[in-house]
């Protein structure tokens, strides 16, 4: 039983999670509406990756790998913004 | 126990570190996935930030109701994922042959919900092209990315589900022991998949979603 | 033409950018020279058996040594290049503009005043001569080699070359991005004459419309001057003086109005909205052709420079 | 057997122990999951790849002798150098030194018996083959007219000819890369063995490490813009179609991020192996190994900052490209310090001019002049003058064909008596070497002449004034492909009458020379512990002699 306890709490959150997302999408909030859309998906993916996945406990090297996809991403991003920013 | 030491495959010499070893090597390939799709988000933000109001305009015209639905599905089935990932090396048989079984239900529910979605998005015209209903042209910017990116994904959460259905099946026939490495990769598979719909549903269906 | 070119002297800038090619080849010589030499000493010094062979060799502090050195160099080499794009950043405001439209696999050029050219453009020296560029289908690249400089031509949107020449002859106009089937034939030549020349040239040329009144003709054809026009009704921005000028947007922004502006608010008006103004101007993609796009700013432009000119006057 | 040392044995015994003959029928090879028989595999797939690319470009540049052509028309000679880029490109020198080198030593470099998930490695060789099947049919069949670089709106709207089926074999190349890539990185981190500290490992690890890294990281990003390609062209998803206000420009951002790393994917491991043979011909260990580890992961990581070089004229801000010309600087810096390292391991050394120390020695010339050259078109100004001119053709030839071709074969001559357990010729070794080097220089040194005076690439006609520059350049090809089909001869001949090699022919260090040649199907008896650091030769420790 207790494999389903813990994530169940999870399973609440992100459902909760996803009510408050469509409630900031429809305030007329303007950019901060926005900017809590993707405030709140990225505690969603915090929440899978870090408790479902399991990095809260994995190893250092498994977690270095994780990371290591969003951090190159973070090149391709900010080297871009560069040139669409400055145009 | 004795049903890891067979689970043992060259080169290997030790369970717990093939184990860590596959799982590893698993999420370097996740982190090649989130190259991936993060060449595709990439690309939607550049042509987002060129085209703010056309996107916005796009953006009104998809279905929130099935987006949300999806949304919840693929949320639950994450959490069925995590109870067989848990389960198994525990030899939970029961909760890992249920788990499983949810999840199918649930990917096989999400593609259902999008294919009547895609119905409806087809059958107002969205899709890019000659006599695209929306103005001005770059909303079909818009629904190329939407196209695009729903369409990757959802090829991923078919192989995801065949994956599923697989490792379900090998369960049930004894083939597969409950503390393969296998069992808990398909499940990092399946929360990356999810992960991925958690960025697609807002930048699809949320930012400026207000009229 | 120049059978050998390696030296440039027909603009001031491609003879600072041979210069700057020769001092950088000279350091190169002088770098791979060095390693050359070395491995071949080293080779016949220490071969196998040689009694000089063993012994300690420097370590960290040659490594540092030799990692700073590079640096800087690298940095030296940079900031030469770099403070030389920024001072050929900006043209000068006074230049003669001449409209170029690629199209696989050929340049179709105009002239201010009207001529039209295919593949060749002619020029005058000692004048600041600028290149307004787009193409009607696929990514092109004029390439001036004798003046050593070289843009991208893109569909749907305006790019810029400019210089100043100050040797007549007649030289190279290469196409340099891959363009299809007759990419290397996309080729044609730069005449660049003395400015008295040129004004004869342009003299004996079959008289033509300015592309300012031919565009002034497609700004009342095409319906433009209903809304744009000093007598209209509908409430729209007035174009006179716009051009070269700060436009305020109704979302904050501040734009100049340029070339590339004038260009999207006719394709595209709903992109940048002037502020106090309601967005009610239909696009006119698939409207008109690049080329009328080209006269429609040039008239755009001419109006600018009547204001300038009538302001003076009155201040007179 | 245990105390007798292979060599001594007569060789029909030792070689019944090899991994050659660990079967002999075809289902052996193709069912094998041997990283040994893998990068076997691999080897024929990309020399065959290699040969058909060669081939495209020597009717190119025969081509060239005449301004205006000889035999072939615009159309067939636009399809015949996209072929030959894509080819080289993807199905030859970004697989080259990893997939055959990279996996036959990795395992035995660090002491496992094979790579971490063999049968992943095998998978990942069929589909290379695949993809490469699906490539050259497109290639061949129809054929492809957009340069290898797939630029839209032309790729997309414009070439004719089958740029999906093309970009399809691409894209999925691109997982064989990917797999290979995640295949060593869990290789390398836990599979080492005990004593094989990060600081003990060959050089050539840490190249085939650092390589892995940028193929598995960049390749996605690839294979997206070229399912973008494929959806714009195919199913009308407009995304870099100007005309409904896409951007061509995003398409040349993505395809340099992954494309410009891919130059790194093909020079870090040649890299590796200049570390290795250098050290082992000159007796000493590799000048600066930690500098040496430094720049490698130096440049895999600040080479993913740097491609908005190939940009400087596309339209690009130009304040964006101050900052990639600034980086570009920046990453030739580990480079050079690479060039000095090799140089210096060369000091107070005992050097033997082997035919694999020649190899490598054509590849630090040519290496360093490639690099050299890069400043110019790391330079704004210069690059907007060279950009897209044969200076360019040059300069990434000298980078990629007379660096990673040289280091390929400097391998091959240095691990051939492991991979074989026969030694070929080396007077012919060296001959080869050094015709390799002739022809080269010959062939590419006249390209930065034309292309400073305004030579473009990719032109079947082009004005009179460069043709003493084309047809010395054509000379130098025929020198060049003679050099390229040499060792084809030799080293097959040696395949059955070379000498025997023995376990250690050149008396290396490393774990591969510790096992005999060729090294049996599980690589080692025992797992070999180690306590030495790498590259201790004999020299290392002796005193001065005072001399």
């Amino acid at each position: 039983m207790h494999v389903w306890i813990k994530p169940a709490g999870v399973w609440i959150a992100l459902l909760a999670l996803l009510a408050a997302t469509i409630g900031a999408a429809h305030a007329e909030l303007g950019a901060l509406s926005i900017a809590l859309n993707l405030l709140i998906a990225g505690i969603c993916i915090g929440l899978i990756g870090i408790l479902f996945m399991n990095l809260a406990r994995s190893s250092v090297l498994i977690r270095l790998a994780a990371a290591s996809g969003l951090f190159w991403l973070l090149f391709l991003f900010v080297m871009t913004a560069g040139d669409y920013l400055s145009r | 126990m004795t049903d890891a030491s067979a689970l043992i495959r060259e080169p290997w010499e030790d369970f717990a570190r093939q184990k860590e070893g596959v799982s590893f090597g698993f999420w370097i390939f996740i982190a090649s996935e989130v190259m991936f799709f993060g060449g595709l988000f990439f690309a939607f933000a550049v042509d987002r930030y060129l085209h703010t109001q056309a996107f916005r305009i796009g953006l009104q015209h998809t279905d929130l109701t099935y987006g949300t639905i999806n949304t919840a599905l693929l949320m639950s089935s994450s959490f069925f994922m995590t109870a067989v990932v848990r389960g198994a090396p525990a030899g939970l048989r029961r909760t890992t042959v249920f788990g499983l079984a949810v999840c199918a239900a649930l990917g096989v529910g999400f593609l259902i919900t999008k294919g009547i979605e895609y119905h409806d998005d087809i059958s107002k015209g969205l899709i890019p092209g000659a006599g695209f209903p929306l103005r001005p042209d770059a909303t079909q910017l818009f629904f190329g990315f939407y196209w695009i990116m729903t369409g990757v994904h959802a090829i991923h959460l078919f192989v995801g589900i065949c994956l599923v259905l697989l490792i379900e099946t090998l369960i049930v026939l004894r083939r597969l022991p409950l503390q393969s490495p296998t069992i808990e990769i398909i499940g990092l598979y399946w929360h990356f998949v999810d992960i991925i719909w958690m960025i697609l549903f807002p930048i699809l269906y949320l930012l400026g979603r207000w009229p | 033409m120049h059978p050998f070119a390696l030296y440039s002297t027909v603009s001031g800038y491609a003879t600072s950018v041979d210069n700057f090619f020769f001092a950088l080849t000279l350091l190169s010589i002088i770098i791979a020279g060095l390693v050359f030499v070395l491995i071949a000493y080293f080779s016949v010094r220490y071969r196998e058996g040689s009694p000089h062979s063993g012994g300690r060799r420097p370590g960290l502090e040659l490594e540092i040594t030799w990692t700073a050195a590079t640096f800087f160099l690298f940095l030296f080499i940079f900031w030469w290049a770099a403070s030389s794009e920024l001072q050929a950043l900006h043209a000068p405001t006074n230049t003669l503009d001449i409209h170029v439209v690629a199209k696989q696999w050929m340049w179709k050029i105009e002239q201010p005043n009207g001529i039209r050219e295919i593949n060749e453009i002619h020029a005058p020296i000692d004048t600041p001569v600028r290149l307004i560029m787009t193409s009607q289908d696929v990514i092109h690249s004029m390439f001036l080699p004798a003046l050593r400089i070289k843009q991208d031509v893109l569909p749907d949107r305006y790019t810029y070359l400019w210089f100043t020449a100050k040797k007549a002859g007649v030289y190279h106009l290469l196409c340099t991005q891959f363009c299809g089937t007759e990419h290397s034939r996309m080729t044609g030549r730069i005449v660049l004459m003395t400015p008295q020349d040129y004004a004869h040239w342009t003299s004996t040329q079959q008289p033509a419309q300015s592309l300012a009144s031919q565009g002034e003709g497609l700004f009342r054809s095409l319906g433009c001057s209903g809304c744009h026009g000093p007598n209209s009704s509908v409430h729209a921005p007035d174009l006179a003086g716009v051009y070269g000028h700060a436009v305020q947007l109704s979302d904050g922004r501040t734009v100049t109005a340029d070339d590339a502006y004038i260009r999207d608010s006719i394709l595209l008006p709903r992109k940048d909205i002037v502020a106090g103004y309601a967005p009610v101007m239909p696009s006119f993609e698939h409207i008109v052709s690049e080329d009328q796009i080209v006269r429609l700013i040039a008239y755009i432009k001419s109006l600018s420079s009547d204001r300038v000119l009538n302001a003076k006057g009155e201040r007179k | 057997m245990t105390d007798i040392t292979l060599d001594r044995l007569p060789h029909v015994e030792a070689a019944s122990l090899s991994y050659l003959t660990e079967g002999h029928t075809l289902g052996s090879w193709l069912l094998t999951t041997d990283h040994k028989r893998i990068g076997v595999l691999y080897a024929l797939t990309i020399t065959f790849f290699f040969f058909i690319a060669g081939a495209a470009i020597s009717v190119v540049r025969l081509e060239l002798v005449h301004p205006h052509g000889l035999f072939i028309t615009d159309e067939e000679y636009n399809r015949l150098f996209t072929l030959h880029g894509v080819i080289m490109v993807w199905f030859f020198l970004v697989p080259s030194i990893p997939t055959t080198f990279g996996n036959f030593l990795l395992p035995l470099m660090i002491g496992a018996k094979d790579v971490a998930f063999p049968r992943l490695n095998l998978m990942s060789w069929y589909i290379f083959v695949a993809a490469g099947l699906v490539t050259l049919y497109a290639l061949i069949a129809g054929g492809v007219d957009t340069g290898w670089t797939f630029y839209t709106p032309l790729s997309t709207f414009y070439a004719n000819g089958n740029v999906i089926a093309a970009a399809a074999g691409v894209f999925i190349a691109g997982f064989s890369s990917i797999a290979t890539g995640i295949n060593f990185i869990a290789t390398t981190h836990m599979l080492r063995a005990p004593g094989m500290t990060w600081t003990r490992l060959p050089l050539f690890v840490w190249a085939i490490y650092a390589t892995s890294v940028v193929m598995v990281l960049a390749t996605p990003v690839l294979a997206m813009s070229l399912l973008l390609i494929v959806a714009e062209r195919w199913l009308g998803m407009p995304i870099f179609d100007p005309a409904n206000g896409g951007d061509p420009l995003l398409f040349q951002h993505m395809f340099w991020f992954y494309s410009h790393p891919a130059v790194y994917i093909m020079i870090l491991p040649a890299m590796g192996v200049a570390s290795e043979v250098l050290a082992c011909f000159a007796r000493r260990r590799v000048f600066g190994y930690v500098a040496m580890i430094i720049s490698l992961m130096t440049i895999a990581v600040i080479g993913f900052m740097v491609w908005g070089h190939h940009m400087f004229v596309a339209g690009q801000s130009p304040y964006a490209n101050l900052i990639f010309s600034f980086l570009s600087f920046i990453v030739a810096v580990p480079s050079a310090i690479k060039v000095f390292n090799w140089t210096a391991t060369l000091y107070k050394g005992s050097i033997t001019l082997k035919a694999p120390l020649l190899y490598v020695m054509s590849f630090i010339g040519l290496f360093t002049i490639g690099g050299l050259t890069g400043l110019f078109l790391a330079s704004v100004p210069l690059d907007i003058h060279l950009h897209a001119t044969y200076f360019v053709v040059a300069h990434f030839h000298f980078i990629m064909v007379g660096g990673t071709v040289s280091a390929f074969f400097a391998a091959l001559h240095f691990w051939w008596p492991k991979i074989t357990g026969r030694m070929y010729p080396d007077a012919w070794a060296r001959i080869g070497a050094m015709t390799t080097f002739l022809g080269f220089m010959v062939t590419f040194l006249p390209q930065f002449v034309m292309g400073y005076d305004g030579m473009p690439r990719r032109y079947h006609v082009y004005p009179e004034q460069f043709q003493p520059y084309h047809v010395i350049s054509t000379i130098g090809a025929v020198i060049l492909a003679v050099a390229y089909t040499l060792p084809l001869f030799y080293l097959t001949w040696s395949l059955r009458y070379g000498k025997i090699a023995g376990d250690n022919p050149w008396h290396a260090t490393g774990l591969e020379w510790k096992t005999s040649s060729p090294p049996p199907k599980e690589n080692f008896e025992h797992t070999p512990v180690v306590t030495e650091e790498a590259y201790f030769y004999e020299l290392e420790g002796v005193e001065d002699n005072g001399s």
